[in-house]
């Protein structure tokens, strides 16, 4: 294959991902409305790039961890999009069994480690897998997704620290998309510029735009090299935005209509798009094709979820505990 | 004006809503302060209103850090002022809870008595939203264990409308607990409804032959079951706790004496919930009351999982409260 | 080789550092870390020498970051890791508590049976040493409550060295409480000593006329208290309950059939502490059994506090201890 | 008054200051050996410099909030001597009726809000204190002491950014002795220059030679005066050290001796002496006369604490709760 044509699967490959991020979380939306899937639903539409970018750059050994806005993390990582739609189905052939419902995804396979619901709470175990790879001795990488809300929290500040004082090998991805619920980066953050933080941590840094799917890659991929050659973690920050409001159940009194109008010109799926038409690497036929594709993956994912069936009540007690003894 | 028309409709949200404008609006120590309280019109849109109100000072957005905010409302509680902080749910609270126990429970009795704590602390807790395992914990009753704190549950409008005003006279540290799957239900309040009292418990239905003890979201699911069980001639008296620190033990026992017979009903996991403290109090003070052990119907002890089927299950309803006393009046 | 020359004499400070040496030789993945346990040789100098020995890979002293590195032992555990994570005291462990609730104890169930967690958390904890209010709770009982972890109690020598070990072979999050005034306690134990089973109490004592539940400390003040008792011809049979979650209620329960009479001495606050639980299991499961209703002896409901006449009047004491038994057999 | 005698009165003051907590640590220590004492105690001889200069820069309407070592600045402050050693004798005439002990010193007439012995507990508790006043349109100052160990805690990150973006009146400042108990800053962060953390959070921030008490005096009062002007809070980091042991059952294997040799020939006492009696300020018998009222006011304080009384057993529930209700 000649590098053109590299180049061309890999654009296709990112926009397909993108798109299946995003058609899978419009077909969520629509099933919450029907009452299908319940508990909160935060869509990442708006904030494709940023997971699609950084997925790239990890290998199948990688780890990630994530919030509870993570499908987009979760399919762009490889996850079956059946198994999530059934975890958000509540169906025992979700990817918990259903226990965990859209905030909480994790696969063992890729390597996914949620999907935690307590805004900071995954990093600090970003680092201690980071800790085990490194005791270990292997090259490995954790990937961590964050808000800028996050940035606030202890737990920030605390696993930046150990991060960078114990040279593990974590890839601290801030999403900042200006606002945590309804409030914006500046009633959060007494400076703003989270990337800056990393300085105080004697921690490299950098930021990018969000929205540019190859710009969040190529700065990845930086990020990534600098990791895995032994010198340390490092902190990007995506700067994005989200369409959608945070949750269901908000009624968006906190931003103006004007200024989400603004941001969806960005839309990182249209820009990648214009992109590689404007390179004679897309036209309307091929476009068609990847929707109806994308369609097709999304209507399995639900019939999957559709044909799932319920966890046994008489389950619910297992797992509390472990069924085996350690090895 | 007859007591008819002094009634009026109101959900436990707009219940909570008006108790804490009033508050504002009363003493301008007050002020609210907590994550999305402000701009997004709180989490479960219960301060929605009152930032264009009572301007941002007063109204008070914060950045996710629950130890930060929650110590800065005890140190603001030291300053003069009288602070409710709202942590979004009991789950988060955890981060704070350094600060609740080693500071704001402590700081009078290790100081001599020198410096007291007068802050309020509202959360939201409890399960059957589907919010899974990070979302759907009932601690209350876990924080009724430290001392220096009053806990409070309101399960009622008028609970909810008035308790917050007898915790902001308190000068200690109140703990104020909403179940979330209760902001949107209906009940009728006087006109003017003012604080009342959290020192007692409440009968809420009277009965004879079981004392059913409970608390919360689960108070209506008791007298749903309770409905159901005068149908098949059991009448089971159904206690309200209201306050689960300090206990009101003489309003409970007093029952215990008429029915002999107790069934305590508690959304708390099981080991070391609040159902056990009251049954090892009934031990100790009404033993030699009881005609049958005292039973306990509580939460299983499980991470709550998403799958409604399965957080169902896991919780008390009035069908396995209803069932649980008919077992209790056949063997008893 | 007799039975004599097989045992030795050994402070249950060495045996926690045995433990820990030990399993760090047996186990490559396992490592020690926490604030102080390298260069200062550990807060409570359980760690000494470890540093030398073990390098500080697997003596990792930690910033104070409570949060940070007990998630971080959790991230580790999930990385195949075998961490034991030291929390200088139970107090500070509040900071800690959110790692451990929400993720540790909860991921497991959460992510539907792929994630475990392999991590030992140990804490000091407990009163006697006139610390005062931020350094002086007993709060193991209340981290009893948490479905997911195992909390251990080990009251002797034997068990300080052997329930680490235990507990490195589980699975899943263990939790174990060192009492801080145990450290410089003397005890026998095989020069074979091994691991020991975690999931049964064991009665220390055995005697017919009341049936006295307790762990940790005050195992020693109770013990104390039925010497002075069978003095006086009280036969006291005193049980160290050693795992608080899970509960081994058989071997209570077992003891109450026999005694018909039991005592709970417990160094958390009385109200909602372990003793309450276990008060109301008898109640459950040994009602018919009792002569009369179960006690409880625990530590007053104030944060502790310094002066020393104040801190003992705070604790449960052998005198008071003794003086609850006597009260029980006079009366019963 | 001219202004050297002004200068001159000062100065002795300080040095005052300074040779009381030096004498009366030493006597506490002596008290401990012989039982007089328990608990933890922990010395602030070495770093008498930071509390007196940072004191003399703060009003009486002004608060403090210390940590678990913090005689110096609760004598610096003005509290009583007597009160002071009545509490950790555990006399009822103690300042928290022996409560507290040497780890919780509280006093309501000079502000002095303990005494937190949670490292970086105090940090929120002083960002609420400075909220009350700007609530109140107070022109006060809360002055917030801690160590560097307490950096790395997520209370430090949380108050830091709290107290800045609400442009609190809080004088943060961090008693850098190098070592938390036995941990040397070198193994708690990842980026020591602790200074410099101020810009992470857009706050005004500086260090200081802590062995130096006019040159602490003179930082903290341009802080102070940043504060009161309004323009928000200040961080200012003392570097100092801890002459003596952490508590008293540190064995100090962390450090050499050497190191603590180097470091008690920049004696903040000493250095001040030194000075002023080469400006002819001082003179031998003048500090023998201040040595022995020093002397006084110890034996008069452990007098005092001697002749106190125990709390009564049946007092041990009072205060859980206030016995009036709230205002
Ligand atoms: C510790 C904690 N506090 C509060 C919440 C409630 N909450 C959920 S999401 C959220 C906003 C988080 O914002 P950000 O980190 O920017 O992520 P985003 O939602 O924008 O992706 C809040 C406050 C929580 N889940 N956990
Ligand atoms: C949250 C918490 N963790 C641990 C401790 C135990 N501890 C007491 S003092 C101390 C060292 C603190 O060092 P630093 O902040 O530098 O203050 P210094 O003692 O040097 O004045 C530690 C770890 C504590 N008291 N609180
Ligand atoms: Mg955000
Ligand atoms: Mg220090």
């Amino acid at each position: 294959m000649t590098s053109t044509a590299i180049d061309r699967d890999h654009a296709l490959m990112q926009l397909h991902q993108m798109l299946l991020i995003r058609r899978f979380e419009e077909k969520s939306a629509e099933l919450y409305t029907q009452g299908k899937i319940r508990g909160f639903l935060h869509l990442y539409i708006g904030e494709e790039a940023v997971a699609v970018g950084v997925m790239a750059t990890l290998g199948p050994e990688d780890a990630v961890v994530a919030t509870y806005r993570e499908h987009g993390q979760a399919l762009a990582r490889g996850m079956s999009p059946g198994a999530i739609m059934a975890e958000m189905y509540g169906k025992v052939e979700g990817c918990c069994r259903g226990r965990g419902g859209s905030m909480h995804l994790f696969d063992t396979a890729t390597r996914f480690y949620g999907g935690n619901a307590i805004v900071g709470g995954g990093l600090p175990l970003a680092a201690g897998l980071a800790l085990a790879d490194r005791m270990q001795g292997r090259n490995r990488v954790t990937s961590c997704f964050f808000g800028d809300g996050a940035v606030a929290e202890g737990d920030f500040h605390e696993s930046m620290n150990l991060a960078s004082l114990w040279r593990l090998p974590v890839l601290f991805v801030c999403e900042n998309n200006l606002y945590a619920m309804g409030t914006a980066i500046r009633y959060t953050q007494a400076s703003p510029d989270i990337a800056a933080k990393g300085s105080c941590y004697g921690m490299a840094s950098a930021w990018v735009d969000g929205m540019d799917v190859d710009a969040v890659e190529a700065a990845a991929r930086k990020a990534v090299e600098h990791i895995r050659s032994g010198e340390g973690p490092y902190l990007l920050e995506c700067r994005t935005y989200r369409f959608r409001p945070h949750s269901m159940f908000d009624s968006e009194l906190y931003r103006t209509k004007e200024e989400v109008a603004r941001w969806k010109e960005r839309d990182p799926i249209e820009l990648l798009a214009g992109r590689l038409r404007r390179a004679g690497l897309l036209d309307d036929g091929a476009m068609t094709a990847l929707e109806a594709e994308v369609a097709g993956e999304v209507e399995a994912a639900v019939a999957f979820a559709e044909a799932g069936t319920w966890e046994e009540v008489a389950e619910l007690t297992r797992f509390v505990h472990s069924e085996r003894r350690a090895s | 004006m007859n007591q008819q028309s002094a009634m009026r409709t109101i959900t436990y949200r707009e219940a909570v809503r008006e108790a804490i404008r009033e508050a504002l609006q009363r003493d301008e120590r007050v002020f609210l302060m907590g994550e999305d309280v402000g701009h997004y019109g709180g989490c479960y849109a219960v301060s929605k209103g009152l930032l264009a109100e009572f301007g941002p000072e007063r109204i008070r957005d914060t950045p996710l850090s629950e130890s930060g905010f929650v110590g800065a409302g005890i140190g603001a509680a030291l300053g003069g002022m009288r602070p409710i902080v709202e942590v979004m749910t009991v789950n988060f609270s955890l981060l704070a809870l350094d600060q609740i126990l080693n500071n704001g429970a402590t700081l009078l009795h290790m100081s001599g008595g020198q410096f007291n704590v007068p802050l309020v602390i509202r959360m939201a807790t409890g399960a059957g939203k589907q919010l899974a395992a990070q979302h759907a914990h009932s601690l209350e009753g876990w924080y009724a264990h430290i001392p220096g704190i009053r806990v409070l549950s309101p399960a009622t409008v008028e609970d909810a409308r008035g308790m917050l005003w007898s915790a902001l006279e308190d000068p200690d540290p109140v703990l104020i607990f909403e179940n979330n799957t209760l902001y949107n239900m209906e009940g009728t309040l006087a006109a003017d409804a003012g604080p009342v009292d959290i020192d007692t418990a409440r009968v809420r239905r009277p009965g004879g032959d079981l004392t059913l003890i409970t608390y919360s979201a689960s108070l209506f699911k008791s007298l749903e079951a309770a409905e159901v069980l005068a149908g098949e001639g059991i009448e089971v008296e159904v206690i309200d706790l209201r306050s689960l620190r300090p206990l009101d033990d003489a309003t409970y026992l007093a029952s215990v004496a008429r029915t002999h017979r107790v069934l305590i009903v508690d959304e708390g996991w099981r080991s070391g919930s609040l159902s056990a403290e009251i049954s090892a109090r009934i031990m100790e003070q009404g033993f030699y009351d009881l005609d049958q052990p005292v039973q306990r119907l509580c939460t299983a002890e499980v991470p709550i999982p998403y799958a409604h089927h399965m957080e169902a299950a896991a919780l008390p309803q009035a069908a396995t409260i209803a069932e649980a006393v008919r077992r209790m009046m056949t063997h008893g």
